[in-house]
């Protein structure tokens, strides 16, 4: 995957955000402070105007800018977190111009990596790592198993959609959640309902760029 | 919703220039979003430096000014500020003697005070900071997130601030922010609950005989749900459960704080209660604070706070402060 | 209806048993309601006493202290108190140069504040009254009541009370106070209505997007009901009505004041528009407050009143207040 | 019509005065404050218990402790202004222990003419002298065609009531309700609601003394 398909990738999760946004607001109020949505929808916005205004060469370079903007314009919980991620991400590439899926996959891990580093959450705890962790181990496995890049990008969309929808029978151990102790319970938690948002744009950005292109 | 504003989007930008009208003896950087003393920084004096979501006004920025804080940070509404703001805020309060970041507990706040306060050290500006979690309402466990920092937040920084004006280094108000928050217990609860501007409806809906015990200041619900009683019964639950995790006795500094919508005139009524609660429990009201003071945008309901006070705390406590919200002695 | 009380009979009792304990500069006297300087009258000084139906606090009593009033009497919540507290009032706080009542123009105020002037006269008490009456809302004619009083009342008392503490002979008090009047125009807008604890339902109901424009500080609807805007063209509309009642130019004290249950966030925001206004006009904010100082229960809303500031009113106004609604200088 | 009689009046208000509360509070929270029910349940309360502990000897000692009593407990603008109404009307019956019809009409004239010299209301200014004064009228009318006592009171009383519905078209120019201007149409005015109550306790009062004692 070249750098189109990674600033597609964040097209597609700028759009994604913005149409969701309600819905992640609605779940942050129910156990959080109903600002989820909003402060992603910010946060995007300020990175489509930071690719438009500097246009990075590499995979490795655009999520580093993702990345350090999410830090520079979110604030919250999930600024920090999601733009360590993505940093942690740019920085594994390094200035490789083409991304094979297992590269992606030791980039995700990185991300998630420094999600942990920073959230200490653990799955479980009712996070967006529990919708990020069984998806890249989809698509490490799906790569393993020598699964061509639409497969294990699909495996792994579907296994973050599973993962935030497993996040609400659990109690909520991290994050504001955590506050309402039992009452966290019937849920599901917003950080990870949005990261499993940007692993289904990963899959569709993706399938987008594979369509033959005219003339 | 209704709402006194121009957009959504403005709030926070638009309340800054009233601040900023309002206040002389404040700088406000709508840019960067820093509020600092219009006097700029001491030569020699640590900086106090404090941020966090808004919609919690006065707090922080109507707490900057000679006595207590240098800067204050505000995020969104509801939402922690960003790193970039607090290095800002650090280079712009530092007197050669250090900046003390003073953080509420949330995950949020931690973490971009975290981030800020590495970048900081690289520039070479002596960081330290102070978290505050005073809310006894969260069961603490090494495995979630720990306390939320409320009401204490308001004498953390009063007194905090007081020691730093006083001349103290900053490990020694870093001690001192300290032992304020270890000393100090809160406990909340919500009549109604409130609309941010972005959602525009209730972060959750009561019952006409219902509210919520154990709020934080973030609209969320509480620890439970229960129904309406008088105020000495309420009041009784509230002190019930900051005396049973820190024994009330001897002199204490009491804050009855409304959350935004609550008339004083309730507030008055409550503080009559919890004074006849402490009485009983052999504790002596030496100082108070009754009114708004860490608000939650519209919500109605009030929080308790108390610190046991020592000679120096009380001595801290009555030195002269002049912000805003905050003022005696000058 | 959710109130922070114990019972609906109790509550002004209870809110001054709450004011006592909060604030030893106080004397309380729930027996005959009366709430006093504990320091008690100064000799030759001129006593200033003021009153009227709780439900607006701070005002009166959080304005009870140095440099400001002498005395408060509380009423019923929204009913104005009775003479037997304002002869008590003036008996206790007379030091020898006379009293003067600062009054808000409402028919009960007047009433019973001049059955207590002629019996404070009878008892040999020199009494004076000012009439504080700025809202521009009200069509002011012989017929009618006149214009209520509002927020130019903290005017009054803090300027008046300055002029008292300065040693001014009570006919110069009473022609300060009387200039502040002159010079004061208040208009008030509410988003919702209040809830007297008697009645227990609001005062009037208002849809999603209607507002009240014109509305005094007992909970009554106002001059006319609206459509909801933004704060600026709400402002505007405020300020128009002010400023066609009295030209706005030089330098001007501003209050924008919450009615009890407004963000003191959206009330930033109200300030900012509130300025620009006024620099539109070429006016200039020399001095400001900004939060709840005339309050009506829990109504959301605001008011802003506008003091024309002369070079006395503004050193009147700069003096030291020490009370528990306004200090500074001390 | 003896003290007895006068107390039983009193005591009449007082009952009906709890039992129209609700009433006489949602009249004035339309074009008032919401607290006339409260002020006058507060004064007559304090009234039967100033006459519990006082047994005044004479009518006008009666109607001049009544009206102290209310001015001293009251407040607001009903409290000068009946408080006023029952100590002139006291003055005027001086110690007479027994009260004619016409003595009982000079004194409530006498009581009109305080609350006017207090409150400067006229008819039509839509307050409780709109009920006061036709009643008052209907009052010394009947008395010179030399009705009984019965039907002049029952006269009187349904003089006030006519009197308080007519106040519902007027536009208020005294009192809180003239704040409203032209809003203040279309309400009936609580005082002279409570005024009607008042004139109405006496015809039941007075009724209820005629009834032959048993024994
Ligand atoms: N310690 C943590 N580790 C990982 N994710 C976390 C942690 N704390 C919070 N989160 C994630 O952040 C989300 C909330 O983000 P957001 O609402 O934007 O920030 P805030 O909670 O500060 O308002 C939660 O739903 C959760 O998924
Ligand atoms: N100037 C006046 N003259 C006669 N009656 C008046 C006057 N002003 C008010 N009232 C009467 O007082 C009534 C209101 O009484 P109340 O509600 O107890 O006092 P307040 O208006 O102070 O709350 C009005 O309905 C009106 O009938
Ligand atoms: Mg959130
Ligand atoms: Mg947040
Ligand atoms: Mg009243
Ligand atoms: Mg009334």
């Amino acid at each position: 995957m070249n750098t189109a398909v990674f600033a597609r990738w964040v097209g597609e999760i700028d759009r994604t955000v913005r149409a969701e946004k309600e819905r992640l607001t609605r779940l942050d109020a129910a156990i959080g402070d109903a600002d989820h949505g909003a402060n992603l929808e910010r946060g995007f916005r300020a990175v489509t105007q930071a690719l438009a205004d500097d246009e990075p060469a590499t995979p490795g370079a655009l999520l580093r800018l993702v990345g350090s903007t999410l830090i520079r314009k979110v604030g919250g919980a999930s600024g920090p977190l999601y733009g360590t991620a993505f940093l942690e991400a740019g920085k594994a590439l390094g200035e490789t111009p083409q991304v094979s899926v297992t590269e992606l996959t030791r980039a995700l891990e990185a991300g998630l990596a420094g999600i942990q580093r920073l959230g200490a959450a653990v799955e479980g705890d009712k996070t967006m790592v529990d919708a990020l962790a069984p998806a890249i181990r989809a698509l490490a496995g799906a790569a393993r198993e020598g699964a061509g890049r639409r497969e294990a990008l699909d495996a792994a969309a579907s296994a973050a959609v599973a993962g935030a929808e497993a996040t609400i029978p659990m109690l909520a151990r991290k994050g504001r959640a955590s506050y309402l102790g039992p009452r966290s319970v019937g849920h599901e938690d917003p950080g990870a309902a949005s990261a499993a948002l940007m692993l289904t744009a990963l899959c569709t950005a993706a399938a987008a760029s594979d369509e033959p292109r005219e003339g | 919703m209704k709402k006194l504003i121009n957009s959504v989007d403005s709030v926070v930008t638009d309340a800054l220039r009233g601040l900023a009208s309002a206040h002389p003896g404040l700088r406000v950087d709508r840019e960067s979003r820093v509020v600092s003393r219009a006097s700029g920084p001491r030569a020699g004096k640590v900086g106090l430096v404090s941020g966090g979501g808004s919609g919690h006004e006065p707090l922080h920025a109507g707490f900057v000014g000679h006595g207590m804080l240098d800067a204050a940070c505000p995020g969104e509404i509801f939402t922690s500020p960003v790193p970039d703001q607090m290095i800002t805020a650090a280079t712009a309060v530092n007197g050669g003697a250090g900046v003390l970041y003073i953080v509420k507990n949330y995950t949020g706040d931690v973490l971009n005070f975290e981030l800020a306060a590495e970048l900081c050290a690289d520039e070479g500006i002596e960081v330290a900071s102070v978290l505050v979690d005073d809310d006894v309402a969260v069961r603490d466990s090494l495995h979630t997130a720990g306390r939320r920092g409320t009401g204490a937040t308001v004498f953390v920084e009063k007194i905090a601030g007081a020691a730093a004006e006083g001349g103290a280094a900053l490990p020694e108000v870093a001690r001192v922010a300290e032992e304020v928050n270890a000393r100090s217990r809160s406990f909340g609860v919500a009549l109604s609950a409130c609309t941010t501007p972005a959602s525009g409806r209730p972060t959750f809906e009561l019952g006409e005989t219902e509210i919520e015990l154990g709020i934080g200041i973030h609209g969320e619900p509480g620890r439970s749900r229960a129904t309406m009683r008088g105020a000495r019964e309420l009041v009784t639950a509230v002190m019930d459960a900051i005396h049973e995790d820190m024994p009330l006795s001897g002199d204490v500094l009491v804050m009855v704080n409304g959350m935004g919508a609550t008339p004083l005139i309730e507030l008055y009524v409550v503080f009559a209660e919890v004074a006849e609660y402490l009485s009983g429990k052999g504790a002596r009201v030496a100082r108070s604070l009754v009114g708004d003071y860490v608000t939650s945008l519209d919500m109605r309901g009030f929080s308790v706070t108390v610190c046991l006070l020592s000679e120096e705390l009380t001595r801290l406590w009555d030195a002269p402060v002049e912000t805003p919200a905050l003022r005696w002695g000058r």
